[in-house]
């Protein structure tokens, strides 16, 4: 059955909490409402008020007593209701959560998940729109993970629950119902820290993760078509660690790289990517590594302004066709 | 309020303008209203997008609050606060144009519903982040306070923000430098679905603000009168250098969290309670009582607040959008004397 | 506490006792004193680098709180609270080599002074942010919570520390859900160089209970035994579900901030009446009651802590600093089972 | 005579103060105390208690108050006591403040200064120690600021109290009292956004800010001496808006880059630049743009750990003779 990227979320809970009972769900309004997107839709009636935790208006709160539960064993899965008031709780993420493991020498652990619906494109303007992704895949301590499908959605999610570590999660609001795919009927994960081949191509490559990785796969099949350029498309799937190898294989293989993502440029982990391959893979390259992203400025609401700052299909041919003719 | 007729019997100069701004507020009330309900229909149409959070029902808050308010003074709308837009007297049909993301909105499209603010007005354009605007407010009163100013700084804020960190921080410290802010909380017993037991182990946050070593004062959110009555009163002894104070408004929601919402997990007989002190009816009541012929008022007003909503929609329709190279715009101040800083750059 | 004599005539078992864990708390708290003065020395020697913290004065506070603890329980100290790793079973040689940054400290070399915690004795190593372990006890608590487990998580916080709004989110919570956790407030008078009075414009941190739907007490913190009787009250009815509560001990800090600061700013008058309500003096008072001879106990009690204090300092000395390379290590937990959790990777 | 960088910035909060009776100074401590570090030592005597107001221990209310009182034309200097506490202050920071005028359309500013003693090598631990520029050099609406002389200590900071928008200026702790030179008698400014060449050279350059900027320096007198390569130095000193034409203007001059910084590697500003420039000078690059920086985790406490995350002069040295033999 053809299940949405939201619903294969919601799946990962149901499984993970039925099959760990020290998995529990905490955050605003995810109890009786079921999560402001209904992520958390149908839990409360299954596991009970004591493992679906109705929260205050209280960021910090909610990630330090995740903290707090995970280092007893727990495994708290925790919600930011929008990633942008991840900020915040950016103190519990980036010190208490991060750096637990190290200051108490190894002996201690947080097995933590930080859900955080994430990403523009919705008429979300400044405050609901946010990719916050690179404030976090800086902090050693933690795991970045960003799914593009419903599969890695529901398997990274899993992946994400049984991981000894604090995990930041990103699901991508505009994927929630506008991707949907078939998934195994048995137990699945997707593991963290390997990046995922969407295509193989031979002339240029791409590498992305959520919310523009199905825009790019829209403009390789372009590429392909109208121009005869066979793309590579590397859904990074895990910000951090970043999936060095495939990222250097893939750049070594077409000597050509567009790095796209919908985080602003500056700053964005584009960055860090282009840095990576620009000194591991340099004798490889046979052009300059590019970006693009959004552009470096906040996501304004109205239409003309947000669609001029966001990467889109059209905008991705743009710069592949531009690549290919360097 | 020169145009409204149907005055009671002619008294003193006192009087007579004390029962004109009393018909201004009911004025200001209804527009509120008219206005919002407006917006819910302009949101079903797709004329209006991203988030819209009515705050049909709690119209007496920020009427009652803001008609104590005097020119230089600094508010701080909570996400439902659209009234505090128009109490403050912003353009009507600005506001709209903001709502609908165009030009001449008071972000030039930058930013949704109520994010924009307009300084010229006072009014500050929160974040979306609860409770982050207390801090700010504070600043403003702290300026105030520094330069001997004689203004007040007002911060709203809902019951649920109340459980933010930022709203205890900005409490504490105006309590130790008594500075002139007031904090208005609209307690309306729910944060989106969360209900009042779920946020907090008491009855009343304004028990929070003797911790702080100030004041807490409890009215009904529904009875504009009484509003009136404790804002000038409390207002007035904060800009007097009485220090800070808090003032808890108990009210109710009537639409959902926002218009996405069906508010499910409410209790429907909750509802018709509360709709049931709905504050509109309530203060015609008491114009009534001042001899008022309310039925001839109600009709003036309506139709005026139609004309002004009408009008405001017309403009804001017929706005333009901002050109796409202006998300570039704004971003950052030039370098200019202080005098020119809320200029475009 | 076998060893020491001058014991009170005999008595009933139950008696005898209470009479040694009495005798062990002095020993406790004479050990802390013992042991930080070492610190302090050992820092003014360059043999401990970074920030040093002494708890000197507060020292009945972490000994009557702890008192009341059991196996299982979880704690979070704050930055000047050493006494709590000694007085939950931490090896004062481990404590010792932390301090050094030597291997076999509790965070390995990885973190200075008291981040580095210990969880095998219950306690959380907090980070230096002030007021940020407070939500992490109220997750710990919940734990118990949830799986209906007799435990009860304490979080020390400074009066400082009260201002975060950590605290604030945190005491709410556990104030709606009733939470197992007591939050201690040492109040010293003093965050750094700033009193009381440019801190919170209220006498009481405790007062702020109430705001949250609990009970707040204050008490003496330089009087151990009134700290241990209400520590045995309060944790007893939260262990028994009685949910939350706040113990506010009245105190003072003797040294400056940190062994860097010579605390010119405070009143040596205000430090000298502090001195004359030192815990131990005090509890030796109450010993003396009690019909110890404590001049003998006393002797016994010094020599064996020196004894204590030397064997940890030479302990830390000749433990090895960490290999450069570990560095790198003990960033993420390597897949395994819950119960590995603890153990390296 | 000579001042130290603590010294300097103390001077250019005397000077901006006396200039200008809407600046003033906010944080904890920093009225009697004079600040943890000394920094803001005499103040309260020569403005008083009006315009030096200690705080509670509320760093999200600091920033936040700050930015209430910008807005209404004020110039608030607000200081963390560490720059690792900006992680409290943080969505006052990266929401209220950077988004205030876009928000407002353009008819507001937010002149404010945050200034944020950071950096590591003091022994300071996990939380001493942090170097956080990068989480805000993604945040269009700030701009970002690290003097690594007295000279442009006490420049930058005029400047950044002059400017109509959030600047962060982030002081290094190792650099207090170890760093002096002999400033101008009269008033001078550091405008933002500038880079500055320290040094001119022929066959390498450094890019770096704040506290490696000596240990740069140091490093290349000794291949100047020892290995006769010549080595261009250039110290970024704004970290945001960045100096592209600077950066690209080295890079292409000698065609082979080193990036250092204190900050971690991975998501440092290191991979911004080095993206810029393997984007915008790719032709002129005769090697890969390499990077040296601390290690990817917490800067641990014990010395030899301590010693072996952070760069030093001779890790410099020998990653400037590696890139010199490519
Ligand atoms: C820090 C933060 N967390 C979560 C949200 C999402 N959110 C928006 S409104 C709302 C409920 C607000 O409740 P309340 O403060 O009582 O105001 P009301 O909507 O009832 O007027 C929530 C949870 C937010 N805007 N900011
Ligand atoms: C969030 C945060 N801000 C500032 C500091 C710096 N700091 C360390 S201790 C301290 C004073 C703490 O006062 P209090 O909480 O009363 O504890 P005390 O030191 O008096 O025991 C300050 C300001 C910090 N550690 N964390
Ligand atoms: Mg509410
Ligand atoms: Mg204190």
């Amino acid at each position: 059955m053809e299940v949405t990227y939201l619903a294969a979320i919601n799946q990962a809970l149901h499984e993970e909490m039925r099959r760990d009972e020290n998995v529990f769900v905490m955050g605003e309004d995810v109890a009786e409402l079921g999560g402001a997107f209904k992520v958390t839709e149908g839990l409360l009636e299954a596991f009970g008020e004591d493992r679906v935790i109705d929260t205050p208006i209280s960021e910090a709160l909610i990630v330090g007593a995740g903290v707090g539960a995970a280092v007893l064993g727990m495994r708290p899965v925790v919600e930011m209701q929008f990633s942008d008031f991840i900020s915040c709780a950016f103190d519990q993420i980036v010190n208490s959560a991060a750096t637990l493991r190290y200051r108490h020498g190894g002996r201690a652990a947080c097995p933590l998940v930080i859900r955080a619906p994430s990403g523009a494109g919705i008429h979300g303007a400044l405050f609901h729109s946010q990719n916050p992704e690179a404030w976090f895949t800086r902090v050693p301590g933690l795991k970045v993970v960003a799914p593009a499908t419903a599969y890695d959605a529901k398997g990274l999610l899993k992946a994400a629950i049984r991981d000894n570590n604090p995990v930041v999660y990103f699901e991508h609001k505009r994927l929630y119902r506008s991707v949907r795919e078939d998934l195994p009927e048995g137990e699945f994960v997707v593991p963290i820290g390997v990046a995922e081949l969407r295509q193989e191509g031979r002339d240029l490559s791409v590498i992305t993760y959520g919310g523009t990785v199905h825009q790019v796969l829209d403009a390789a099949r372009i590429l392909d078509k109208e121009d005869k350029v066979s793309v590579e498309v590397l859904d990074l799937r895990t910000l951090l660690p970043l999936d060095r190898e495939a990222i250097l294989a893939t750049a070594r293989k077409t000597g050509k790289v567009l790095v796209v993502h919908e985080d602003r440029l500056t700053g964005g982990i584009g960055g860090e990517i282009a840095a990576l391959i620009a000194e591991h893979a340099f004798d490889a390259l046979d052009a300059p590594v590019r970006r693009l992203a959004a552009l470096d400025t906040h996501t304004a609401f109205s239409p003309p302004l947000e669609e001029y700052i966001l990467p889109n299909t059209n905008k991705i041919v743009e710069a592949l066709r531009s690549l290919a003719a360097y | 309020m020169d145009d409204v007729n149907g005055a009671p019997t002619p008294a003193g100069p006192e009087l007579n303008a004390r029962l004109e701004f009393e018909l201004n507020l009911y004025y200001q009330m209804k527009l509120i209203r008219a206005f919002e309900d407006r917006v819910s229909r302009l949101h079903r149409q797709n004329k209006i997008l991203g988030g819209v959070y009515s705050g049909a029902g709690q119209e007496a808050i920020v009427t009652g609050i803001c008609s104590a308010l005097r020119p230089g003074d600094f508010v701080a709308p909570l996400h439902r606060d659209l009234g505090v837009f128009l109490m403050m007297g912003v353009d009507p049909g600005r506001l709209m144009a903001q709502l609908m993301g165009k030009e001449n909105g008071l972000s030039r499209g930058k930013d949704s519903f109520l994010h924009g603010g307009d300084l010229e007005h006072g009014i500050f354009g929160s974040t979306s982040m609860l409770g982050s605007s207390l801090p700010i407010a504070v600043g403003a009163a702290l300026k105030f306070q520094i330069k001997r100013e004689k203004q007040v700084a007002v911060a709203f804020f809902g019951e649920g923000a109340a459980s933010r960190g930022d709203v205890h921080e900005a409490m504490n410290f105006a309590g130790v430098r008594r500075l002139p802010v007031i904090f208005v909380c609209e307690n309306n017993r729910f944060a989106y679905s969360t209900p009042l037991e779920k946020q907090m182990a008491i009855e009343d946050v304004a028990a929070r603000a003797e911790a702080y070593g100030f004041k807490g004062h409890v009215v009904s959110g529904n009875d504009l009168l009484a509003v009136v009555q404790i804002a000038e009163r409390v207002i007035g002894r904060t800009r007097d250098g009485g220090g800070p104070a808090l003032i808890e408004c108990k009210t109710y929601r009537y639409r959902g969290h926002s218009e996405h919402d069906p508010a499910l997990y409410r209790d429907k007989e909750e509802l018709l309670e509360w709709q049931s002190r709905d504050p509109i009816p309530r203060y015609e009541f008491y114009l009534e009582k001042r001899g008022h012929d309310v039925r001839h008022v109600r009709e003036q007003i309506d139709e005026r607040t139609r004309q002004v909503v009408q009008a405001a929609v017309d403009f804001a329709e017929n706005d333009a959008f901002p050109e796409p190279q202006e998300a570039l715009e704004d971003l950052y101040a030039p370098p200019a004397g202080p005098a020119n800083l809320n200029g475009r750059s």
